[in-house]
């Protein structure tokens, strides 16, 4: 095995373990930029550059502020913030259940002769062609996703905002 | 055992790990931080089979497939973040179990 | 460091490569490419972390100067040892953490921010031949190490359990999500325009002179001037410097997030703070301002590294000199600033650079049209959102009883 | 309820169902910009202000009953530590209180040193509420250190005649301690005419500052009536439009032979506040110059007035003079003894500070560092 994906593997399992298992909101959300971290480490470990620096930028940079942004802004004090526990019927068969589908999906990792090409250099897509690719065959894919993003943008200003004025008013 | 299928387990051990947290936690920012877990997972999977299947038509589908998802994701982030505002307006807390009205 | 050298050049500017072929000429091949890197780091290290301590010298010195008073002047020769005094004063005082504080996310918080501001600076070309890591996506890399810098000054304002530090730490993020954007969006034109994310084809297209004294560089075009200009804004905002240190915001929040630090760990604080100012200062010359390229062809025998840092440091001259001279604007005016003002101005330099690039035949009295139209695109949305966002705000006239 | 530990920033959440979470913030006592030990308690809605008790009262060292406990002369420099800022004032008000109680008459001499001692002291303070204002809003000290490259002139100009820079303890009932030498007074010229230039440069890098205005116009503002009704004296009330100046009301003094003007605001706001206490400056400039040149000669005592043994006949008097930060006045009620029976103090900056919370409501926690700043108190004369 490859020492520095089982680093990453640690990495990213342990975070993500921690993440769901802390009572402490604000230590989730850090735990997942962690996690976030350690994906964007995959994709460098991958060969995948450009990603890995997009993962890092998106994730850490924007979607984090985002989470914690919307913990802050729905806190109580810090101490009120994981009164949320969930009944243990509910976690015993959530995790039942996340056990169950993980052993049906490692089966079928395990049992399907994969065909793989591990000789092949990492790193092998370059920028000039990963933008050609974007501009040229994927460029409709480009614009709706910008698009999306507009929408999203416009579409989050507008819930965000609903309320503002008839605040009063509503129940 | 070799390195796709161990790629595959690692992201097949994290979409669980985000199962988990979004059926299990009643939160609504830990379930959508459960989401965001799960896509990470699939990502995990385009960028190993782009890393080890052998050399295709296209060599960068899976890279452009995952700069995709995450700019997805960066827009999923803005209307969950609006959504979970409103839901706090509305409730004065972010009990996913408790919002079960469409009208606030 | 790259290894291609063009035969016909000084000692002095291969000195850094000589430095470097000298120390791997005495370890085994295996281990060249560890000392090559266990190199770069030192060197980093050791001259950021050197200027860092003159920095704060010359900060001290310069806002005395400006403010009719000496500044630091006891301690050596003209004061030239006070950084070390105050190192020594730093790591001896009590490390104070306050009882109901987060102890992990306390601690932590200071050392993420050093070591993420200190991971931008392996990608700047400092000079020909002195670049720690030659990345592809060496921008976006930059932008991405970079991002993690707010969040280590949330992690410290929520750790510190005190309601100032709270309040900046959602100013910090909120600072954040509105600088990041026309940070980014003033970067697109250049890489844009040079067709590459990599820092030394940046740098690279900014080579060369029109009559031998008049360089490419990008801010000497209309989109690039503007692009630089927005830049540095974002910069401010992103360094959390005057006249954007809200979170910090001493007079407000008395020191915001650092309110509950002490000791070492406020030194580290403050050294991310200058490693910040200094990466992005250096991201802004390798983009705008020509990198190590000399303003001049007859110039050229000073060797890259000296005018990149001399460019550097009127930069850095410059984050001084606004620190000394400007107030602190509001939370509400700073984000109106980024959205209102920024975003705008920066997607309409995008367009500009796309003009810029589309018309670079025109020539004869094309070349002056083209000037024309590229100046109007930044000087006319400049003067009518600049007149929205001061609107209700003019000096008075007084009456007398 | 009230959970409130001292010092620091201890916090409370405050649940209203009205306003989602409210965070309750002690800005102070120990804060930099609360110009001493005073404090703000502060609830505030993500960083607006819903609600503002300002909390004084940590620098209450007793003042009016050491006053009963004094005679009238060992009261003198005990009014220098009301407003440590303007002792020359304080002491004025206080003499012009005794004087009027013990139907003192004052040379012309001591008159126009008084009126020139006042000026300056209003120079003085205008200039460091100025600065002070602008390092509030956020600058790293260099307006401040300007305003304090001519506050030492004027602190100077103190020290050399009173042999105190702050604590000057100058004024005496029926005059002036010492009279001011002829070099003195040509410092004083120097000075005078030099401070023109001096408030063109300041005004040229502040007054028309873009971040300046945006921070202070429109924020902290106060009605004329609320200003009226709340008993603001000085130059935040003038700012609210109100043409109140004791110089011009009273006619104290011999100021009714200096031609000066008075400059009144129309919004009430901090921008107002800052203005008129700049355009205040340039007319003390203007009185400044008229005093030294019309300054007569002859004794700078009544040689009539009593230091030893003073014992005003029974009765009462009060005494105000405008002072740079609103009208600073003096109640007196004597019994014939050695003693005042009362000593009572009017404060400007206690009662400026009252409407501070309607100055704040709505307004961000950096808006109340600035308005406070604007309102200009000193705790040693709000506490007492």
């Amino acid at each position: 095995m490859n020492l520095t994906f089982a680093l990453i593997a640690f990495l990213i399992l342990a975070s993500a373990v921690l993440a769901a298992t802390r009572r402490d909101l604000i230590h989730s959300a850090l735990l997942l930029v962690g996690n976030w971290l350690g994906v964007a480490f995959f994709y460098l470990w991958a060969g995948a550059e450009f990603v890995a620096f997009a993962q890092a930028l998106v994730y850490v940079g924007a979607i984090s502020m985002v989470v914690l942004f919307a913990v802050l802004l729905t806190r109580r004090m810090r101490t009120e913030l994981p009164l949320l526990v969930a009944t243990r019927d509910r976690v015993v068969s959530a995790v039942l259940g996340g056990a169950a589908v993980f052993g049906v999906l490692a089966v079928a990792v395990l049992r399907t002769p994969l065909d793989t090409n591990p000789a092949k250099p990492a790193g092998s897509v370059s920028m000039l062609s990963l933008g050609q690719q974007l501009m040229g065959p994927q460029a409709a894919a480009v614009l709706i996703v910008g698009v999306l993003l507009t929408v999203s943008l416009l579409g989050a200003v507008v819930l965000a905002s609903s309320d503002a004025d008839g605040k009063e008013g509503a129940p | 055992m070799n390195m796709l299928q161990a790629c595959l387990l690692l992201s097949s051990a994290l979409f669980c790990i985000g199962l988990v947290t979004a059926l299990s936690r009643s939160n609504t920012i830990l379930v959508l931080l459960g989401i965001e877990i799960m896509l990470n997972a699939a990502n995990l999977n385009f960028i190993a089979f782009w890393r080890f299947s052998p050399a295709g038509s296209a060599p960068a589908t899976g890279v452009i497939f995952v700069l995709f998802s995450i700019a997805v994701a960066a827009a999923e982030a803005a209307v969950w973040l609006a959504l979970v505002i409103a839901l706090y307006r509305h409730q004065q807390n972010i009990r996913l179990q408790e919002a079960t009205r469409l009208k606030g | 460091m790259i290894a291609t050298l063009p035969p016909a050049e000084s000692w002095l500017e291969r000195f850094p490569l000589l430095v470097r072929d000298w120390i791997t000429g005495h370890l085994p091949e295996s281990l060249g490419w560890l000392a090559v890197s266990l190199l770069a780091i030192v060197v980093i290290l050791a001259a950021f972390g050197l200027l860092f301590a003159y920095l704060t010298l010359a900060e001290r010195k310069i806002l005395g100067r400006i403010q009719n008073r000496p500044g630091p002047n006891r301690t050596g020769w003209f004061g030239l040892l006070q950084p070390f005094a105050d190192g020594i004063k730093a790591v001896t005082k009590e490390d104070v953490v306050p009882r109901e504080a987060d102890a992990v996310l306390h601690f932590l918080a200071p050392v993420l921010l050093v070591a993420m501001s200190l991971l931008g600076l392996a990608v700047i070309p400092f000079g020909r031949h002195l670049l720690a890591a030659n990345l592809e996506a060496g921008v976006l890399y930059f932008f991405a190490a970079g991002a993690a810098t707010e969040l280590a000054v949330f992690m410290a304002g929520w750790a510190s359990h005190n309601k100032y530090s709270l309040l900046a730490a959602m100013r910090a993020l909120a600072q954040l999500i509105s600088y990041e954007l026309p940070l980014l969006l003033s970067v697109v034109p250049v890489v844009m325009l040079a067709g590459s994310l990599s820092t030394t084809h940046i740098v690279d297209a900014q080579g060369g002179w029109t009559f031998g004294w008049i360089p490419h560089w990008h801010v000497l075009t209309p989109w690039g001037f503007a692009g630089f200009v927005m830049f540095m804004i974002a910069a401010l905002a992103e360094s959390n410097r005057s006249p954007f240190d809200l979170p910090e915001a001493e007079s407000e929040l008395i020191a915001g997030h650092l309110t509950e630090y002490s000791g070492f760990k406020y030194a580290l604080f403050f050294m991310a703070e200058y490693f910040g100012m200094c990466g992005l200062s250096a991201m802004a010359v390798t983009l705008f301002l020509g990198g190590w390229q000399a303003p001049c062809a007859f110039l050229e025998f000073i060797p890259s590294y000296v005018w990149f840092t001399a460019k550097l440091l009127t930069l850095l001259l410059g984050f001084i000199w606004i620190r000394a001279t400007l107030p602190r604007l509001r939370m509400d005016q700073l984000t109106r600033l980024a959205w209102k003002f920024l975003v705008p101005l920066t997607l309409l330099n995008l367009a500009n650079a796309a003009f810029w690039s589309l018309s670079a035949g025109w020539s004869g009295p094309m070349h002056w049209v083209r000037w024309a139209i590229a100046l109007t695109v930044v000087v006319g949305p400049f003067l009518l959102l600049g007149r929205a966002l001061t609107a209700g705000v003019a000096p008075r006239t007084y009456r007398y009883a | 309820m009230q959970d409130l530990s001292p010092g620091g920033a201890h916090v409370r959440a405050v649940h209203d169902e009205f306003h989602g979470d409210l965070l309750e913030v002690s800005m102070g006592p120990h804060h930099p910009s609360t110009h001493g030990v005073f404090r703000m308690v502060v609830t505030l809605d993500g960083e607006r202000i819903v609600k503002l008790k300002p909390v004084f009262g940590y620098l209450h060292r007793n003042h009016e009953k050491l006053g009963e406990g004094t005679s009238y002369l060992g009261s003198m420099p005990y009014t220098d530590r009301l407003d440590y800022l303007c002792s020359m004032t304080n002491n004025w008000a206080y003499a012009v209180a005794v004087e009027k109680l013990a139907g003192l008459t004052v040379p012309e001499r001591a008159e126009y040193v008084r009126v020139i001692l006042a000026e300056l002291t209003r120079l003085l303070n205008h200039t460091c509420l100025a600065g002070f204002l602008m390092q509030d809003c956020g600058c790293s000290g260099t307006p401040l250190m300007y305003a304090f490259r001519e506050r030492e002139k004027i602190l100077d100009l103190f020290e050399s005649l009173s042999g105190s820079r702050m604590m000057c303890n100058y004024q005496r009932f029926g005059g002036c301690r010492v009279d001011p030498p002829a070099d003195w007074l040509a410092r004083a010229q120097t000075l005078v005419d030099g401070y023109t230039a001096f408030l063109d440069e300041f005004e040229a890098l502040l007054t028309g500052n873009e971040i300046v205005m945006a921070r202070t116009q429109g924020v902290g503002c106060m009605s004329a009536a609320l200003a009226v009704s709340a008993g603001v004296t000085g130059p935040a009330l003038r700012a609210t439009g109100v043409a109140h100046d004791l110089r011009k009301v009273d006619g104290y003094g011999v100021y009714p032979r200096f031609n000066f003007r008075v400059p009144l605001g129309a919004h009430g706001d901090v921008y107002d506040r800052y203005m008129i206490r700049v355009l205040e400056m340039r007319e003390s400039v203007g009185i400044l110059q008229q005093a030294l040149a019309g300054l007569p000669g002859g004794p700078i005592m009544n040689p009539a007035a009593k230091l030893r043994g003073f014992r005003p006949k029974a009765g009462e008097a009060y005494g105000r003079i405008e002072g740079p930060k609103g009208e600073i006045g003096f109640y007196l009620i004597s019994d014939g003894s050695p003693n005042p029976w009362r000593y009572r103090v009017r404060p400007p900056s206690f009662i400026n500070l009252t409407i501070l919370e309607d100055m704040c409501l709505g307004h961000t926690v950096a808006d109340a560092v600035i308005i406070l700043g604007s309102v200009d108190i000193v705790l040693g004369e709000v506490d007492r």
